[in-house]
């Protein structure tokens, strides 16, 4: 039987893909950011996956105004870099699990979340940089990776409450496939950030930290909180955090297991425009 | 419409809804084109005949033309998107975010090295927060009252 | 305010498209099929609505393998008739209405549907076919129309509970739209076919008659009827009646109104493979 | 895998889910390819060349050589998606449905025009209706308990 070991939270800002390919990670600005990370290198070497369920969002690359999916689950046996802009970072092509991802996908649809199957998509910085950061440089990523795309760039987004719900239904999901798998699911975007406007270069480390210690310690009352409230306190692009629900929704407690145990806890700021928070939370 | 729209009283800030992606499609689309090396080349080459060739409006083509990302904004467009055009002209989504500010690249990295713009005094419209209309547009060159746009961006 | 003021349910055959394109609906395999929709042709004239609110499915037309929406709701300005191997049928390009659709689209996610917005798309026959058995083959169509495309070609589709309950959230969006707007809701495919195998050609016209009395009578006990026994008892392709429920869903009796008055009720076998089933429900 | 299927007790009958989708990706979308002119004309110069191109097992290029649809299905394919090879022959729907069940075009018109198939004896695999396996292939060639596919569908 497959299960879930492990959930790993963490932002996914496009200036620490640039810093990690440019070589420039012991830079002074960059240092601290990455001091954040040694530890959780190790442990994902010490803890590898076969497979990664990685929730994050697409920033206009693979999914144009043409079509605007809330939630899209990637079912190919393959997912290349995206050029965003200036041309695709230098990082290995995503090796998907089809099997493990057509079942999840007919598991949570007959649950009633109306997924968005997709077969051809490239990735941007939102999936590969928190590759990135968990494994450094690899020649290929050290396991399979299910590519899974919220909507958090037009609303209406998908709810916190929506987004937690559905982190259960995967669990359940993974649960019931036969093979047995070492799964992590993964919440990435965010924290605190504005990219607009005149209130461009929020940060709110008061509220991303109560973020955090809520995660950890109250999801379910975490997860009602109206999206408003995301973008008033964490910045218009904070909004990104409700990925991170996702993530926590499919951990052992919120099916009646016990409480998961908090390996790895860290954050900054800045990279660039946001703050960077960062969480590893283990199954017992 | 009377679906509630709570996010309409925090200052400098504009959600990019349904009604703000039906105004500024086209525009989000132009950036889209922007992911080639053949378009982009094509747009700096002549930026005007490039944007005729979208259904934009006049205000979006020459917001586009003069880098007024908030006024692209304003008009529909989604920073995600108008980051392609950031990219074009070789900036990072820090310069982009910067520039939407009044400050100087200098100052706006300060500020974020320094922790970043407080919340406080900017979570609601008519607080006296950095971010509120009353104090725009920031930066050294605006200290004096001066209510002009900064010569370039 | 904007409000539901009917329901109208149909069969869309390629092959009627075809008879109506090429002028055969006299003849007589086809003429006991249009004669059905002799009478809703004059009631669409006498009740013409401002927006028609069309639900059916795609069939490997504007969308392939590379992306399956469960839910796809058009926000577009327009739509043209698509190429679907033969050519586009000669037919009035359809009109969309983006506000309303926006709207919808703005209520129906907060409700927790996870909708895939659609700005460019063409549309088959699934969506011609009844306009053309309803309005005939006029310059234009008589009205604006709202695409929505439902995956029933690959499993799992939405279940029927599910088309239910999301009809309910489409009523409550249209009433919650501030405009003064008549609008239709049309739920299309079906109804008992099966187009594939040992079995193609099954039809079950006793089934098929059940379904039409429980639509109007008792909907909701109707909408937990499992796939299964649509593709066991109405051919695999018959499990496009779960798109009928999305409409039927949104009559006034399910938010506690009274019953809907049934204006028509036809039932033919066959059209090409195909039982060909008819309802006009009205809100009194 | 532990999920039900309970659509598999079904006669003659293969449900397009997920897995039979992945089985069938390439054959998919190779059909749908055959939606422009220029692609149909390149496929009937050539058929074995254009579906060279696709990532096909074997076995799905004889069944599309042979418009063998059945296997086609039983190894991925989707109807909806099959019907372009149909539509590149100037096929109907009507026409393909009926290639798959033994009968000749008029056998099966026939049988469509008096109410169809039967549902009795065809609802779960092992009854005894015209759909079960032991009753295969179906139509006038087949009658004398010959089990040969007919010359030509
Ligand atoms: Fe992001
Ligand atoms: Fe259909």
């Amino acid at each position: 039987m497959a299960r879930i070991t492990a959930s790993v939270y963490t932002s996914h800002v496009p200036a620490i893909g640039v810093a990690i390919d440019q070589g420039k990670t012991a830079e002074p600005y960059w240092q601290p950011v990455f001091q954040g990370y040694d530890f959780s290198k190790q442990w994902l070497k010490e803890n590898r996956p076969d497979v990664i369920f990685l929730v994050y969002n697409d920033h206009a690359t693979a999914f144009s105004l043409d079509m605007i999916p809330t939630f899209a689950l990637g079912t190919a046996a393959q997912f290349a870099p995206a050029d965003e802009g200036w041309g695709p970072r230098p990082v290995p092509t995503v090796i998907g699990h089809p099997e493990l991802a057509s079942h999840i996908a007919h598991s949570v649809i007959q649950d009633d979340f109306d997924l968005t199957l997709v077969n051809r998509m490239t990735v941007d910085h939102g999936l590969t940089v928190p590759l990135s950061l968990m494994c450094g440089q690899p020649e290929a990523w050290p396991c399979r990776v299910i590519p899974f795309a919220v909507n958090v760039v037009q609303y209406p987004v998908p709810s916190g409450r929506r987004c937690f719900e559905l982190g259960r239904a995967i669990r359940k999901a993974v649960e019931s496939f036969d093979e047995d798998l070492n799964v992590q699911i993964w919440g990435t975007g965010g924290m605190s950030h504005q990219l607009q406007g005149a209130r461009a270069g929020l940060i709110n480390r008061e509220w991303d930290n109560e973020f955090l210690d809520r995660l950890i310690s109250e999801p379910e009352a975490l997860s009602k909180l109206p999206h408003v409230d995301y973008v008033r306190e964490a910045g218009s692009e904070g909004i990104e955090l409700v990925m991170w629900l996702i993530a926590r929704g499919a951990m052992a407690d919120i099916a009646g297991g016990p409480p998961p145990k908090v390996t790895h806890r860290f954050y900054h700021v800045p990279a660039s425009n946001t703050a960077v928070g960062h969480l590893i939370l283990e199954n017992p | 419409m009377a679906l509630e729209k709570p996010y309409q009283d925090i200052p400098g800030t504009i959600i990019f809804d349904a009604e703000q992606s039906r105004r500024g499609y086209w525009l989000n689309q132009f950036c889209m084109s922007l992911m080639t090396e053949e378009n982009r080349r094509r747009f700096k080459a002549d930026e005007r005949a490039y944007l005729d060739d979208w259904a934009m409006t006049e205000a979006q083509k020459d917001a586009v033309m003069q880098r007024d990302l908030n006024e692209c904004m304003r008009l529909g467009g989604n920073i995600y998107f108008l980051a392609k055009i950031g990219a074009t002209d070789g900036l990072s989504f820090q310069q982009m975010a910067g520039s939407m500010t009044g400050m100087s690249e200098a100052e706006y990295r300060d500020m974020m090295v320094k922790g970043g713009r407080s919340i406080e005094g900017n979570r609601f419209v008519g607080e006296d927060g950095d971010a509120q209309a009353s104090h725009q547009p920031q930066g050294q060159t605006h200290q004096q009252g001066d209510q002009q746009r900064p010569e370039s961006k």
